[in-house]
């Protein structure tokens, strides 16, 4: 299986060589050349899962399905435009003079480690090797959050380490019980842990245990998903980091996490009679959308605004996974795709307008489109995006969960009209004038790195336009494998 | 509609010609009498009417096209109002071509255009009498459209020669919203003919005037043609009542005899409504003209009631 | 009734001593003696997984004690000794809430636990199902430590022990995970500690201290 | 692919984009937009004359393999999209036409990009129009919305206008999703969004009512329906003005068509009780609107107010609709329906008509505020006399076209009484009594609007250099007011025209019904009503060359000119004219209670006296100031959670966990 091989080896061989040859002129290249050939050979995995199935390689140690391979094609994808994105920004920076040599060596190699980490959670078939990967994935982040190591960075750090270390305990805790559940049933050993094995007999697990195990999976893996009251890292930790380092957290990690919750609650749905798992989804879901809009309108940070939305948005795709079935679970997988691209272009443009105005201070912020249209047109258009505007894809997914809930959960849309109607307000009314409007700022000498951004937004406007077929399939059997 | 049909309804109208500056004539002198003064010719407003059509008219210098075409404007749309009116037959050709909603159209429109001509010079007393005409209008027309519709429920129909016909064939009796209404169509039209007490017609005394502000700057023959369009108008609107209120002896057909028959019951009924008209004016006073929305405002609401009594009571 | 087994009796006692270890630590004030108990913690740790190991012939759970036994009883303590030579941070002050609540939370929360572990063990088909009420209330009292402190460094021995209590309820409940799982854990714990004391470093020369209460400025205002 | 008028629409359509499109290709040049806007009045020109040949064709549906997987865009022409279309159109024509000529350079937006947001907004407005499902409806409406915000925001330097276009989205974002969930229900469960299934589900208990007052909430708000309605007075004087006739004559009944659709081709039964709330809430807005339009002072905010008015009244005839045909009175229920669509197309009209008038004044006068403004009559007699004939029409005056609908109306409220609900026949009564006041304060309104603007002397002296609209202007107002003219002369023509939608919508025909001919409009019968404009217009007009000539040959034409003599009164400045304010003052005084009013008198002892008056709108302080600071509050209680402290984060994990395990036991 070479593919699979290369998309997990190719950011380690990354890491290690970009370790090695410290920070020269070419190390950014690096970085993009091997991203570029992880997508490669995820694009090429793709291909040959949309081909021949499921795949199960390497002594069944990794799975390969319509759910998880959709999402590795994603990473990669987002991971190759970061690191296209990264180059001029952070030579920028460093013409800034907010970082060292030695700390963009770090960032380049925890780059890609923090890649490989993302992929190997999403290839795994063990639930135990998924938790290592997404803790190991917070290690690698922390030091890309606290990069620029000033106070404000290090707090933010220190917090996500703390808080997220602690869910991912409960998480290990939910693991324990889990293969405790299962290992009756399949023996000890390794089989116990493979999440097919455990799919293939998850109607006798018993239920007790994994309710149980259920509640500490969900707190765990909920706390890096940024669900209401557990996200309490996520702000401070995408508003102090470089900005390529909220793009793919908030774009890739926060939907690896959330890959983690449903991948378990499959397993729950089969072992429980009633709605268990789902309830606690809806009821997440709904309370992450309805603080997260209200927080939304207090913000006066342009990344802490939207790393608020993308609390919101997960909180929306929780939702969606919790109402269920296919229409729901199609537009959910939807929403995942289409609210990483977006808000990943949005870090980028907005990562751009910090560079060009200097604060991240949204009051001071003016007039982009005459700083430079590209920017302002960007973030402008990126923001009535992820606010659920058509024609672009995050009205698609968003159409689909409402009219579901009108049916399914009548009484969630009171207060999904509001909040939706609250973040529009917020955010809409802090977008406007800083890309409109007259500004004092001079134009900067540096081009910015626009093809990343427009790349995603008119992936995403075809998106709400036009699904190709072979996503299509690829959405459905996905949902209905989630079931 | 055939030659006989088109004839009589040109009769209709010249004696709506011929007879409204009579009808003002007549009310002067009744107040006159009422008022113990000599009372003037008969025929005083024929007179009035020639000398201003012999004089020179003047213009002002800023006057618009507006300014020049709002008289002949509203002559016209009283003409058509007077060959819309059942005066003396109600089976004519025109009465169909506008109902009675059509009608107080019409008298919008004549409203509208003084309106607009009087704040076409520009001058501080014009403007005032287009607001305070406007003013009342807004108030009168509902009003009046009220009254109107308190009779199309009793009859089924907006149009005025239905109306007539079926109040004209029912048995005597007491019809309570008819009451109300009538007493609010009087208001309505003392209002909407600048009449004591929202408007005095015999001064320029420039805080009371509404409709002789709006001609201020009007000489010759066009205030020859707005004198005798606002007779018309009082011919017209007295019509309306006694069609309305007092149907009796009105030609069915559209045939001159029945017409000729006709007229001398029309003639009677006017003169007893003008000398009426005289009376009311006599023992009312001018109010303020920010006491008229309350005024205008009972009119509206007696109208309602006039339509609401005949929903409850069916009668 | 008859006796238990030697094994059982002998893994039921170290189970109180890690119930024990848990509140000691969570009474304790002085940092280096914190990292005695952890240490401590660790070695009855390795050595009750060993004993699970004999007594029911588990050979992978012996690599998993000896695993035990370097990491959580020689290599972190000695790491956690150096920073603390290295930062000298000796006194822990006063916790948030005061010992004696802290005590009886705890006992609340111990209660709590073995309610809720009550019907896994019933399950449960190992000689040590009954400890699993133990690891379960020695990981939330760690929690419990970890929210009442107010200093870095015994917030991550906090982090460490809900780690052991994490890793005793595997031996006790499953006879320990998979040794690749054991393995990747192992080495994320080591990995996390080395990268905290990068930390501590970090902070100590940004705040000069490991207060905690100088990491509250990002925040929601008023 | 046959040339079939769905197929023609679609094609229209695209060429409107594709002008778009070209607009954007050299964004500076004015040139450009020159020629490419006369050549999308053209297209328009063309949809109407392919929607004139849907309105009388059987519907047709085409799908177009965009769109969701399981859901393409489905396309579907029929009767009523046809009229809607017929309606943008023929409006959008004469609008495209002046905005090739008004559009100048260096003001905001580039003309190119301008260029792409007018097309797109055509477009969108055409798409939501021929949407057969709900997918494709959603996407066009927002799209509508999103264009038509970029072109409010013009000139997005002033911060007003900024503050104007975010109320507008937010409201309409607002509504979209009131209309998003309403689809949601009508979906019933199936999942399957088109129009098709949506006829076919037939919905049981509340959820049919759930359905229309969420469409009502959904497509008000982007009508203007109180108490949505404070976007439009925002956004219209922010908009240049084609933009404003755009959005007041199109788009705000693009909501009309929602409405009906969803009510009368989605929604199976009515209830009455629909009706009686919707006819409360239509008349209560347009006494609101036309009460406020009195107290204006600005002229686009005067017309955006009226534009208020004008909704509620077409709200409160689909309100008849309703009862009529709840009560099963198809044929009353047509008139009714007549009378609605017959108010849109008039609407659509004479609005547009007076706001590209405005447009006018504004680009020879630069001023807005009507107290600076008269006498224009002079100075630009071409748009003096077409915007006469918009104020006619909007007074509701015979023989125009705003009089037919209005008179239509109020037929259907006088046939109201035969509904066997006594409640209802005591709620016409007043219910009609608002609709005439209402209709009576709009010609006021006119008067000041007309009066003020064009005649009397001018209130400023730079108003003397004004000049008169260009011919690209002159033409497209001249096309709105021959338009107004034949709507209101030929009534009979039109409603065989809609006829088609009663029969589609309530199968039942007007025209068919009554003795209506060319001549004579008489929905019933002669002898219950009847009125034919036509000769009205050829007796006034006739009458009218009469006179003259008979008072020429009779007497004399002779007449000099002189200063005017005001009672005698010896000075007069322009600035004792009366002002807007002073035009507005009575009306202000009587619906004193509809205002939130601050007055700054003078007092005798100041050198310099200043009168300061303002009339602001009580819903912002009751609702909308409430609702912002109740958000505020919740929120500053919602920031408490995040105060920094990381044994506080770590302690909410920590309940939550255990508040989960024990809801587990």
């Amino acid at each position: 299986m070479p593919e699979i091989v290369f998309v997990l080896a190719l950011p380690v061989l990354g890491a290690a060589l970009l370790a090695l040859i410290g920070h020269r002129s070419f190390a950014p290249s690096v970085n993009v050349a091997v991203s570029t050939g992880t997508f490669v050979a995820a694009a090429a995995l793709t291909a040959r899962v949309i081909e021949d199935g499921p795949l199960l390689v390497l002594g069944r140690q990794f799975l390969l399905d319509p759910f998880n391979v959709f999402l590795v094609a994603l990473t990669a994808f987002v991971g190759m435009t970061t690191s296209l994105f990264s180059r001029p920004y952070m030579r920028i920076e460093e013409e800034h003079g907010r970082l060292t040599p030695g700390r963009l060596r770090l960032y380049h190699s925890m780059f890609q480690l923090f890649m490989f980490t993302m992929l190997l959670a999403l290839t795994t078939n063990n639930v135990g090797i998924l938790w290592v990967a997404m803790e190991a994935a917070t290690l690698a982040t922390v030091l890309l959050v606290s990069l620029y190591r000033t106070p404000a960075s290090l707090e933010a750090a220190w917090k996500y380490f703390i808080l997220c270390g602690v869910g991912i305990a409960q998480a290990l805790f939910g693991t324990i019980l889990l293969y405790f559940a299962a290992e009756k049933l399949l023996g000890a050993g390794g089989g116990a842990l493979l999440w097919t094995e455990l799919n293939a007999v998850r109607e006798n697990l018993e239920p007790t245990v994994v309710s149980l195990a259920f509640v500490f999976l969900l707190v765990g893996y909920g706390t890096k998903v940024g669900l209401v009251p557990l996200h309490n890292w996520l702000p401070d930790a995408h508003a102090e980091g470089p900005t390529p380092v909220s793009a793919v957290l908030s774009g890739l990690l926060l939907n690896v996490a959330l890959y983690a919750v449903v991948r378990c609650k499959v397993l729950v749905d089969g072992a429980l009679p009633d709605a268990f798992a789902k309830d606690l989804m809806i009821g997440f879901g709904l309370l992450s959308v309805v603080v997260a809009a209200l927080l939304l309108s207090r913000q006066k940070d342009i990344k802490r605004l939207f790393a608020y939305s993308s609390i919101e948005h997960m909180g929306i795709i929780t939702f969606a996974f919790g109402i269920g079935g296919p229409i729901a679970n199609f537009a959910g997988l939807l929403h995942m795709t289409v609210h990483s691209l977006t808000k990943s272009a949005i870090f980028f443009a907005v990562g751009h307008a910090v560079q060009k105005t200097g604060t991240q201070v949204m009051d001071d912020i003016r007039g982009l489109v005459t700083i430079s249209p590209m920017v302002g047109w960007g973030l402008a258009l990126g923001a009535l995006a992820i606010l659920g505007m058509p024609p672009f894809g995050v009205f698609a997914s968003e159409f689909l969960i409402l009219t579901t809930a009108m049916r399914e959960q009548p009484w969630a849309t009171p207060f999904l009209l509001a909040a939706l109607g609250v973040a529009f307000a917020a955010v809409f009314s802090k977008v406007q004038p800083m890309v409109f409007g007259e500004t004092t700022a001079m134009r900067l000498p540096v081009r910015p790195a626009m093809i990343p951004v427009f790349t995603h937004l008119s992936l995403v406007l075809m998106l709400g336009l036009w699904i190709p077929p072979f996503l299509a399939d690829w959405y459905r059997n996905a949902a209905k494998l989630i079931g | 509609m055939s030659a006989a049909a088109l004839l009589s309804q040109l009769l209709q109208v010249a004696i709506a010609l011929l007879l409204a500056p009579l009808l003002v004539g007549w009310v002067n002198q009744c107040r006159a009498w009422l008022q113990n003064k000599r009372p003037p010719s008969l025929f005083l407003p024929y007179r009035t009417i020639h000398k201003l059509f012999v004089k020179d008219a003047v213009i002002a210098d800023n006057a618009s096209p507006i300014f020049r075409l709002m008289p002949y404007i509203v002559f016209g749309a009283m003409c058509c109002a007077a060959a819309i009116v059942p005066s003396l037959a109600t089976a004519l050709p025109f009465a169909r071509a506008a109902d009675a909603i059509a009608l107080v159209g019409l008298f919008a429109l004549a409203r509208v255009f003084m309106a607009l001509a009087a704040m076409d010079i520009g001058t501080s007393f014009g403007s005032l009498g287009a607001r305070r005409e406007m003013f009342v209008g807004f108030l009168a027309e509902p009003a009046l459209l009220m009254v109107l519709f308190t009779a199309s429920l009793i009859s089924g129909s907006t149009a005025l020669p239905t109306i007539v016909d079926t109040l004209a064939h029912r048995e005597l009796a007491i019809y309570p919203s008819l009451a109300f209404a009538g007493v609010a169509f009087t208001m309505v039209s003392l209002a909407e003919n600048a009449r004591v007490p929202v408007d005095n017609p015999a001064t320029h005394l420039e805080l009371t005037m509404i409709h002789e502000a709006m001609l201020l700057e009007y000489s010759a023959r066009h205030l020859a043609l707005l004198e005798w369009a606002s007779a018309l108008k009082l011919f017209n609107y007295s019509c309306i009542g006694l069609a309305l209120f007092f149907p009796f002896g009105i030609a069915e057909g559209a045939d001159f005899v029945a017409m000729l028959g006709a007229a001398p019951a029309l003639v009677l009924k006017l003169a007893i409504g003008g000398a009426s008209l005289a009376v009311i004016e006599t023992l009312s006073a001018k109010m303020r003209i920010f006491r008229a929305p309350e005024f205008l405002g009972t009119a509206f609401l007696l109208a309602v009631l006039g339509m609401l009594v005949n929903l409850l009571l069916g009668s | 009734m008859t006796a238990l087994p030697i094994g059982q009796q002998l893994i039921n006692l170290f189970a109180a001593i890690l119930l024990l270890l848990a509140f000691a630590m969570l009474a304790q004030r002085r940092i280096v003696s914190l990292i005695d108990l952890f240490a401590a913690q660790g070695l009855v740790l390795a050595l009750s997984t060993a004993v699970v190991a004999y007594s029911t012939r588990q050979p992978h759970l012996y690599e998993s004690a000896a695993l035990t036994l370097a990491l959580k009883v020689f290599v972190l303590p000695w790491l956690l000794y150096r920073l603390v030579r290295k930062l000298d941070v000796r006194w822990e002050f006063e916790g948030l809430i005061n010992i004696p609540t802290t005590m009886l939370i705890g006992i609340v929360l111990v209660v709590l636990s073995f309610n809720l572990a009550l019907p896994i063990s019933e399950l449960a088909s190992t000689v040590t199902r009954s400890t699993l009420g133990i690891a379960m209330a020695s990981v939330m009292l760690a929690f419990l430590m970890m929210i009442t402190r107010r200093k870095a460094i015994p917030q991550v021995i906090g982090f460490l022990a809900m780690e052991n209590g994490l890793l005793f309820a595997a031996t006790s409940a499953t006879y320990g995970m998979p040794m690749v799982v054991e393995l990747g854990i192992a080495l994320d714990v080591l990995v996390g500690m080395l990268i905290l004391g990068v930390f501590f470093f970090q902070i100590r020369e940004q705040f000069d201290s490991l207060d905690l209460r100088h990491l509250e400025n990002l925040k929601e205002e008023e | 692919m046959s040339f079939s008028p769905l197929a023609l629409i679609t094609a229209a359509i695209a060429a409107w984009l594709a002008i778009g499109v070209a607009g954007i290709l050299k964004p500076r040049s004015l040139r450009v937009v020159r020629v490419l806007f006369p050549i999308g009045a053209a297209v328009a020109v063309f949809l109407a004359i392919f929607a004139f040949a849907a309105l009388r064709s059987v519907p047709e549906a085409r799908v177009l393999p965009l769109g969701l997987p399981d859901l393409p865009f489905h396309l579907r022409v029929d009767a009523l999209s046809a009229f809607f279309l017929l309606l943008l159109g023929g409006a959008s024509a004469a609008i495209s036409l002046f905005s090739s000529g008004y559009f100048r350079a260096g003001e905001g937006t580039a003309p190119g990009l301008i260029c792409l947001q007018y097309h797109t907004f055509l477009a969108a407005m055409a798409l939501v129009l021929i949407a057969d499902d709900a997918y494709m409806f959603m996407v066009a409406w927002e799209t509508m919305a999103l264009a038509s915000y970029f072109l409010v925001t013009t000139d997005h330097r002033l911060p007003e206008i900024r503050r104007a276009g975010f109320l507008y989205l937010l409201i309409a974002h607002v509504g979209a999703i009131g209309i998003l969930l309403c689809f949601g229900v009508l979906q019933g469960g199936r999942g399957d969004y088109t129009f098709e299934a949506m006829r076919a589900v037939s919905l049981t208990s509340f959820w049919p009512s759930v359905a229309f007052f969420l469409a009502l909430f959904g497509f008000g708000a982007k009508a203007g329906l109180l108490p949505l309605h404070v976007w439009l007075p925002e956004a219209h004087p922010a908009a240049p003005s084609p933009v404003s006739a755009l959005m007041s004559g199109v788009m705000l009944k693009t909501a009309i068509y929602g409405l009906l659709r969803v009510t009368f081709d989605l929604l199976h039964a009515q209830q009455w009780w629909w009706g009686a709330i919707a006819l409360a809430l239509g008349l209560l807005t347009a006494l609101y609107g036309v009460i406020f339009a009195a107290a204006q002072t600005d002229m686009k905010r005067l017309l955006a107010y009226s534009s208020i008015e004008n909704i509620g009244i077409i709200v409160a005839g689909i309100a008849l609709t309703i009862l009529f045909h709840a009560y099963g009175k198809p044929l009353l229920a047509a008139i009714a329906l007549t009378a609605v669509l017959y108010h849109c197309l008039n609407h659509a009209f004479f609005k547009s008509l007076l706001f590209l008038a405005t447009g006018s004044v504004l680009h020879a006068t630069k001023e807005r505020s009507l107290g600076k403004l008269g006498g224009l009559i002079h100075r630009m007699p071409w748009v003096a006399l077409l915007a006469l004939v918009g104020t006619l029409a909007m007074a509701g005056l015979p023989p125009l076209n705003g009089f037919v609908s209005e008179w239509l109306l109020l037929q259907a409220f006088l046939f109201t009484p035969t509904l066997p609900q006594s409640f209802v026949n005591m709620l016409v009564p007043v219910a009609a009594a608002a609709l005439v006041l209402a209709v009576a304060l709009a010609a006021y309104v006119m008067v000041k609007f007309y009066g003020v603007i064009f005649l009397g002397r001018p209130r400023e002296p730079h108003l003397a250099y004004a000049h008169d609209a260009g011919r690209r202007e002159r033409a497209a107002l001249l096309w709105l007011g021959i338009g107004c003219v034949l709507l209101g002369v030929f009534p009979s023509t039109v409603i065989a025209g809609i006829d088609h939608v009663n029969a589609l919508l309530l199968d039942t025909t007007v025209s068919r019904a009554g003795e209506s001919n060319w001549l004579l409009l008489a929905p019933i019968a002669t002898e219950r009503s009847s009125y034919s404009p036509l000769i009205v217009l050829v007796v006034i007009v006739s009458v009218v060359l009469l006179t003259i000539q008979l008072v020429h040959r009779f007497w004399h034409g002779r007449s000099r000119r002189a200063p005017a003599w005001d009672c005698g009164f010896p000075l007069q400045t322009p600035r004792m004219q009366d002002t807007a304010e002073g035009f507005g003052q009575p009306i202000r005084q009587v619906f004193e209670p509809f205002f939130r009013m601050e007055r700054h008198l003078p007092s005798p002892f100041d050198d310099k006296p200043r009168y300061f008056v303002s009339a602001t709108d009580h819903l912002w302080y009751w609702l909308y100031l409430p609702i912002a600071r109740g958000t505020e509050a919740v929120a500053r209680l919602a920031g408490l959670i995040q105060r920094g402290r990381i044994g506080v984060y770590l302690t909410y994990s920590f309940v939550t966990l255990l508040a989960l395990l024990l809801f587990v036991r």
